[in-house]
């Protein structure tokens, strides 16, 4: 009867969707708004205002920087979340220690098979240098910080599974574990505030332009970084620190989720 | 004459802290009463030493704030404010003395001087307010600071009581505060200082709603006919409590608000082209002789005097809705006339209640020999009620006809002697019966109250006489009536 | 050192960098957190207030972050409504303050680092969603809010916090999607994510179905948040389980930011020019007059204070949001304000409550019977807070009912004005309830008269709020004349 | 008004997913089940404003030596990265909560919890 009551209600809320479907500017078409307005400025501008070839690299990092700021905070927001709904005082001495998992834990951590445990450890280092290009060549080709952080993330879970908690869980050194957690904000931050002090605008990238400058920005270019020569090397090292950040960060705050939820 | 004054706003503000310093310091008696005692005195001293000045025309004003843009929380005393202001603040200190020695046996006496200070501050904030939202916001507040003096008893029945009156005077204010609303949006201000804000210009149908509604709203606490369901329920509340209620501060404010609405938001002028009050004077007499005839029936002591005063409360809002400058003093000079002789029946039977345990009529058979200058004073106060010459209340009831003779109402002259045998016929029988009925074979010794409470009901049947005899005397309350009328009727 | 504009993003990055950090700094130091989040929270309050004080003598101003010109890069707006942040700093600082002894009693002790972080965290999102001009930025700063949000009804712990957290999440979750793919229609016809270009570009736009949907979307997803009648049923439980720091920032606040969402859609609107609104404003204005009446009525059956208190936070925004569809300047001012003083006014409820429940472990009526005589500070609090929400003048909550009522009239729909100075009687009924409990009845625990007054740093907060709540009422010219040119400014064309 | 649904297939079709996720929502009652109508939302969503953002013929906006005009529209696909960490997020969080109500009560039915309170 409900299912009833909601499929005719939900029907009769998409007779209006699909009318405004057929009203929207059309599907593909270069004409719309969508494409002349904004994007246009970016699609032509991008490279020599922000710096990387991949123009939704310049606009999630450089453009829309703060959109991207608030959204690593959400990341590390949904960690604290996790942290603050699942932690629970079971060894009230050793607060913040997982130093005496309760037998059951071992129970869970032990290695799934030979199989698949040996080809994880064979394969984690080519993740995470794949992780790594993924994150460091964001600038040039589909990919950044946060997918190269979704990688990093991803092994550190297949570690997990095939090594165990306790195993797993040295990846993250429990003295720089909240560093790492909050390093993706922590690195907008520090670079937006280094850009609001230098040049006068938070999260505004410097156009330094030197013999210095140019002669790194050559370097940096011979190697395959900024295409355009006259760029800027410092934008390009703030936007490599960017993705780079994004990563770790993001690595740390999945991995770390992973953990907590196996744990609890 | 303007002048700028800290007076009218330390008059509101020695209640409100001396309401603060019995709740700090209050738990010792001394300072509790110290501090009611204090500031009960200053406070008619100060509102007395404006007197002069108020007969002379001179307006004290005081802006304290403004509370919203274009509307100022504001004080200002001109006559009619400090006719009301009077007659709460000597009352205060009247009945703050009664209450010390009536309050002695009761629990939470802290709470109870608190409250009753703060009750009187808002008073006499409505009495000096500048304009209709800081009447309004007094009036509210004494809504608030007067229910935990109703409910004082925590019976049932107070909490019964308490809710009754919440309920009723909530409504009210929310009518007063549409009115308001509505008054600044046809009008623009609010503003009392002018014998009437609002012109015809702003729609018959605008103005008749907003009589309608404001009178509703005022007509709560005056507990016209039908609105005055609240009052006799609140009778649960101890006597000093009643007595307040019921003579001093809530019925009055209600009065007082009507009499606001009729000379200085509307005006004389309007309401008689509007012809809105025919109806209202019709309501009122019908209030007095409905409420008396019902009051002929109630054996509780308190509740026949709580019908009496929805009766008397009538005289003022008949008085005012006449329109004319000899009602217009009636119903100012009632506010004094029934305040006096009604707080000294509630000081009466307060004083019988403590003394003798006893709350119904018929057992005051023969009371007036053991507690002879009690019924004594309940004697003069009954003869004020029915109106013979030489008590206060003759002298209402003179200018009232006088005054529905000047507006070709003799009808309303039938009301008011109808009235009066009303009045007459619900009192005298409990004089007759204190007096004259004693149950044979008892013998009889001067039992009276305590002094605390003996002495201020004697002071107000005194003064019952005083203001019967010596009206027309300069600085007693007929002139500044007079200066009032003589302001809303621009003569 | 730096210019003063740059104040407009360091109240977001303070903050932030307190949220991210606390972890790292309370490290072993479990003492050291409340103090950190406290200092983080007053350096904020001060940029905060520096702002208000800016933009009260020079009007609005913006702030380009990144450098980038309008409409390519993020543009961080503050005009007065953004003004805002001052209540968002003044409750956030105050329920911090509370937090102090209340958190480290209730809460499981590895949990409470986070506790910090996302009260700090739900408080950045607050201040960037006010301040922010974009957009998208505007999704994302309700996104942090939001998560923040969910995740502190539940840090508790307590027996269905979990459950409520997740009715909780659900209803947000499904209106943050409405919000996005609101956002993408918007996108769609205008090219662009700016507000203030999108509002100069609607006026040109052919495709009025995606619009207006656009336009229902937004509507119907912030009212999701600011708990308006029909879409209601999250709060109650989440408020009422919540820790009662938390449930003040939630209740006085969280519920806002949908309310303020509907402003800021509203000034698009205005901004745009050519849309009728007026089905918008009715539907508002109706569910608005429902809440009023709906919230008091089931407040009324509510014996535990908390949800009590959380039912009055329906009816309240209902008072908010009728005056905003009333769209009247006088309604709108009233609304704006009552933003700020419900704020107020709930803050001192549901701290007071918090302390009252922390110190006597009970939390009904019944149960509370005669808590006055022993916790005589707070319960003043409490009875202030109560005058104040059935706006009794001279109480911050009476300017509202004041204004929003003569919008009314000034609007043309006087019975709305009817409607709402008699709904605010119905909540007297359930506040006199509680009065008469705690006041006036015997207690049903006598050993209730033997616990005493709260700490000093649970007083602190409850008695600054409601001072607040006395002097807000008889100073309430400051905040009107404050937002008044903004509301005129808004209005515009449409100016009542 | 047929033909332009029809050319614009590509937005109705997320629209659908849309309300078919809204349907899980509202009518599961077990709760990882309401919880996977809400992914389907977000992802009807993300798709939608991924499609706004389609040109027709157009690749990646990478200004590389081999691109060619025209590129895609950047904007749409920086947006939904933004959203899918956000919907990640919102998963995360509903995933513990879920968790710890199963601990709790047992079970994750809606009915059931409801006859728990």
């Amino acid at each position: 009867m409900k299912k009833l009551l909601v499929t005719a209600l939900l029907i009769v809320a998409g007779i209006p969707l699909l009318l405004m479907v057929a009203e929207l500017p059309p599907y593909g078409s270069a004409e719309n708004a969508t494409y002349t307005h904004v994007s246009a400025h970016y699609l032509e501008h991008a490279v020599e205002d922000a710096g990387a070839e991949n123009i939704v690299t310049d606009i999630i990092l450089n453009y829309r920087g703060f959109d991207t700021n608030g959204e690593v905070t959400v990341i590390f927001t949904a960690l604290a979340a996790v942290l603050a709904v699942l932690l629970l005082d079971r060894t009230p001495a050793a607060a913040g220690e997982e130093s005496a998992p309760a037998p059951a834990d071992e129970e869970s951590t032990q290695p799934v098979s030979i199989v698949v445990s040996f080809i994880v450890r064979l394969l984690a280092p080519f993740i995470a240098l794949f992780a790594l290009y993924v994150i460091l060549n964001g600038h040039a080709t589909p990919g950044g910080g946060f997918q190269g952080g979704t990688i990093l993330g991803a092994l550190a879970i297949a570690l997990t599974v095939v090594l165990g908690h306790k195993e797993a869980q040295r990846l993250l050194p429990e003295g720089l574990k909240p560093w790492l957690q909050a390093a993706a904000p922590l690195t907008f931050i520090v670079i937006g505030l280094a850009g609001l002090v230098s040049v006068g605008s938070y999260l505004e990238f410097p156009a330094v332009n030197g013999h210095v400058a140019s002669a790194v920005a050559t370097f940096f270019s011979n190697i395959g970084f900024p295409a355009a020569e006259g760029l800027s090397w410092v934008r390009a090292m703030w936007l490599l620190l960017l993705e780079f950040g994004i990563g770790i960060g993001g690595a740390a705050v999945i991995a770390s989720i992973f953990w907590t939820m196996e744990a609890e | 004459m303007e002048v700028v004054d800290i007076r009218p706003i330390l008059a509101p503000m020695l209640s409100l802290v001396c309401a603060g310093l019995i709740f700090l310091t209050g738990r010792q008696a001394f300072w509790r009463r110290m501090w009611s005692l204090l500031a009960a005195a200053l406070k008619l001293g100060v509102v007395m030493s404006m007197l002069p000045g108020t007969l002379n025309g001179t307006i004290y004003v005081f802006k304290l704030t403004d509370f919203t843009p274009g509307i100022g929380l504001g004080f200002r005393v001109d006559a009619l404010g400090m006719f009301f202001a009077i007659v709460s603040s000597t009352l205060w200190l009247l009945t703050t003395i009664y209450a010390i020695g009536y309050m002695e046996p009761e629990e939470s006496k802290v709470r109870f001087f608190g409250f009753f200070a703060l009750c009187v501050s808002t008073t006499v904030g409505i009495a000096f307010a500048e304009n209709l939202l800081t009447l309004f916001l007094f009036y509210e507040s004494l809504t608030i600071v007067t229910y935990p003096l109703v409910i004082h008893e925590e019976t049932p029945a107070a909490f019964k009581a308490g809710k009754k009156y919440l309920v009723y005077t909530l409504i009210g204010g929310a009518f007063i505060l549409l009115g308001t609303v509505l008054t600044y949006h046809t009008a623009g201000t609010l503003t009392l200082s002018k014998p009437g804000i609002l012109t015809l210009a702003n729609g018959t149908q605008t103005l008749t709603l907003l009589f309608v509604t404001l009178i509703a709203g005022f007509g709560v606490k005056a507990a016209i006919m039908p609105l005055h369901g609240w009052l006799p329920t609140a009778m649960a509340a101890p006597t000093p409590v009643s007595a307040l209620l019921h003579a001093v501060a809530v019925v009055k404010a209600g009065a007082f608000g009507i009499l606001r609405v009729i000379y200085n938001v509307f005006g004389v002028e309007l309401l008689r082209q509007l012809n809105l009050t025919v109806w209202l004077a019709w309501l009122a007499a019908f209030t007095i002789l409905t409420a008396s005839f019902i009051a002929l029936f109630q054996d509780n002591f308190k509740r026949r005097l709580a019908y009496s005063t929805v009766s008397q409360l009538s005289y003022i809002i008949l008085g005012a809705a006449l329109l004319t400058p000899m009602a217009a003093m009636a119903a100012i000079v009632h506010i004094a006339n029934q305040a006096f002789a009604k707080i000294t029946m509630f000081f009466v039977a307060g004083a019988i209640q403590r003394k003798t345990g006893k709350t119904s009529i018929r057992e005051f058979a023969g009371i007036g020999y053991q507690m002879p200058y009690t019924m004594g004073a309940f004697t003069v106060a009954a003869l004020s009620f029915v109106g013979v010459p030489l008590f206060a209340g003759f002298i209402t009831k003179w200018y009232l006809s006088l005054g529905a003779l000047e507006a070709g109402a003799w009808w309303f002259v039938v009301v008011m002697i109808a009235s009066a045998l009303l009045n007459a016929a619900y009192f005298l029988p409990i004089v007759y019966l204190a007096y004259f009925k004693a149950p044979p074979g008892t013998r009889f010794h001067v039992d009276e109250a305590p002094l605390t409470l003996l002495i201020p009901t004697v002071i107000c049947a005194l003064y019952v006489i005083v203001l019967g005899t010596t009206a027309e005397v300069p600085w007693m309350p007929l002139s500044l009536a007079r200066t009032a009328v003589q302001f809303f009727f621009g003569t | 050192m730096v210019s003063w504009p740059h104040w407009l993003v360091t109240i977001i990055i303070v903050p932030l960098v307190g949220a991210v950090l606390t972890p790292v700094v309370g490290r072993g130091r479990p003492k050291v957190i409340p103090i950190w989040a406290l200092g983080i929270m007053t350096a904020t309050s001060l940029a905060a207030l520096m702002l208000i004080i800016r933009v009260a003598q020079e009007g609005p101003f913006s702030y380009l972050v990144g450098g980038w010109a309008r409409p390519y890069g993020i543009e961080l707006h503050f005009d007065e409504f953004s003004a805002s942040v001052g209540i968002i700093c003044l409750v956030g600082w105050l329920a911090l303050l509370f937090s102090y002894h209340y958190v480290a009693e209730t809460i499981p002790a590895r949990r409470v680092p986070y506790f910090y972080t996302l009260v700090l965290l739900n408080l950045t999102g607050m201040i960037g969603f006010v301040v922010t001009g974009d957009l998208f930025n505007l999704f994302v700063f309700l996104e942090i809010l939001s998560l923040s949000a969910y995740a502190l009804v539940a840090v508790s712990g307590e027996h269905i916090a979990e459950m409520a957290a997740f009715k909780y999440l659900v209803m947000g979750a499904v209106s943050s999607i409405v919000v996005l793919l609101s956002i993408g229609l918007l996108y769609s016809v205008t090219g662009s994510l700016n507000m203030a270009d999108i509002a100069s570009r609607l006026a040109g736009v052919e495709q009025r179905l995606p619009v207006m949907l656009a336009l229902a979307g937004l509507a119907m997803s912030f009212m999701v948040k600011a708990a308006l009648f029909p879409l209601h049923i999250w709060l109650p439980d989440a408020h009422s389980i919540a820790p009662s720091p938390v449930s003040a920032i939630l209740s006085g606040l969280v519920v806002k930011v949908g309310v303020f969402g509907l402003l800021r859609v509203y000034q698009i609107f205005y901004g745009a020019g050519t849309y009728d609104l007026t089905g918008l404003n009715t539907a508002l204005v109706w569910l608005g007059a429902i809440s009023i009446v709906m919230g008091a009525f089931f407040a009324i059956f509510q014996e535990d204070i908390k949800m009590m208190l959380a039912y009055s936070t329906i009816s309240n925004i209902g008072y908010i949001v009728m005056g905003l569809g009333l769209a009247s300047q006088y309604s709108l001012i009233g609304a704006t304000v009552h933003i700020f003083n419900h704020a107020l006014i709930k803050g001192t409820l549901f701290l007071a409550a918090g302390a009252i429940i922390h110190k006597t472990g009970y939390r009904t009526l019944t149960d509370l019977r005669g808590v006055g005589k022993a916790m005589p500070v707070t319960c003043m609090a409490v009875s202030i807070g109560a005058i104040s929400i059935v706006g009794i003048p001279p109480t911050a909550g009476f300017l509202c009912k004041w204004y929003i009522a003569l919008g009314a009239f000034q609007a043309g729909k006087p019975a709305f004005g009817i409607a709402l100075i008699f709904g605010a009687l119905f909540i007297f009924i359930y506040y006199i309830r509680m009065v008469n409990s705690f006041y006036f009845q015997k207690p049903t625990h006598p050993e209730i008269l033997e616990v005493g007054e709260a700490p000093l740093s649970m007083l602190i907060p409850i008695l600054v709020l409601a001072t607040l709540c006395l002097v807000m009422g008889i100073l309430g010219r400051i905040p009107i004349s404050f937002i008044e040119p903004a509301v005129i400014r808004m209005l515009g064309p449409f100016g009542g | 008004m047929l033909t332009a649904l029809w050319n614009n297939l590509d937005y109705a079709a997320p629209m659908m997913l849309f309300l078919i996720g809204l349907y899980a929502v509202i009518a599961k009652d077990n709760l990882i089940k309401k919880f996977m109508g809400l992914n389907i939302m977000e992802t009807a969503v993300f798709a939608f404003i991924m499609a706004l953002g389609v040109v027709d013929g157009g690749s990646a906006p990478i200004i590389d030596h081999g691109a060619h005009a025209p590129f895609t529209n950047p904007i749409p696909q920086a947006l939904i990265l933004t959203g899918i960490v956000v919907a990640l997020s919102t998963t995360a969080l509903a995933l513990s909560l879920i968790i710890r109500i199963y601990e709790q009560c047992g079970t994750i039915e809606g009915n059931e919890l409801r006859e728990l309170g």
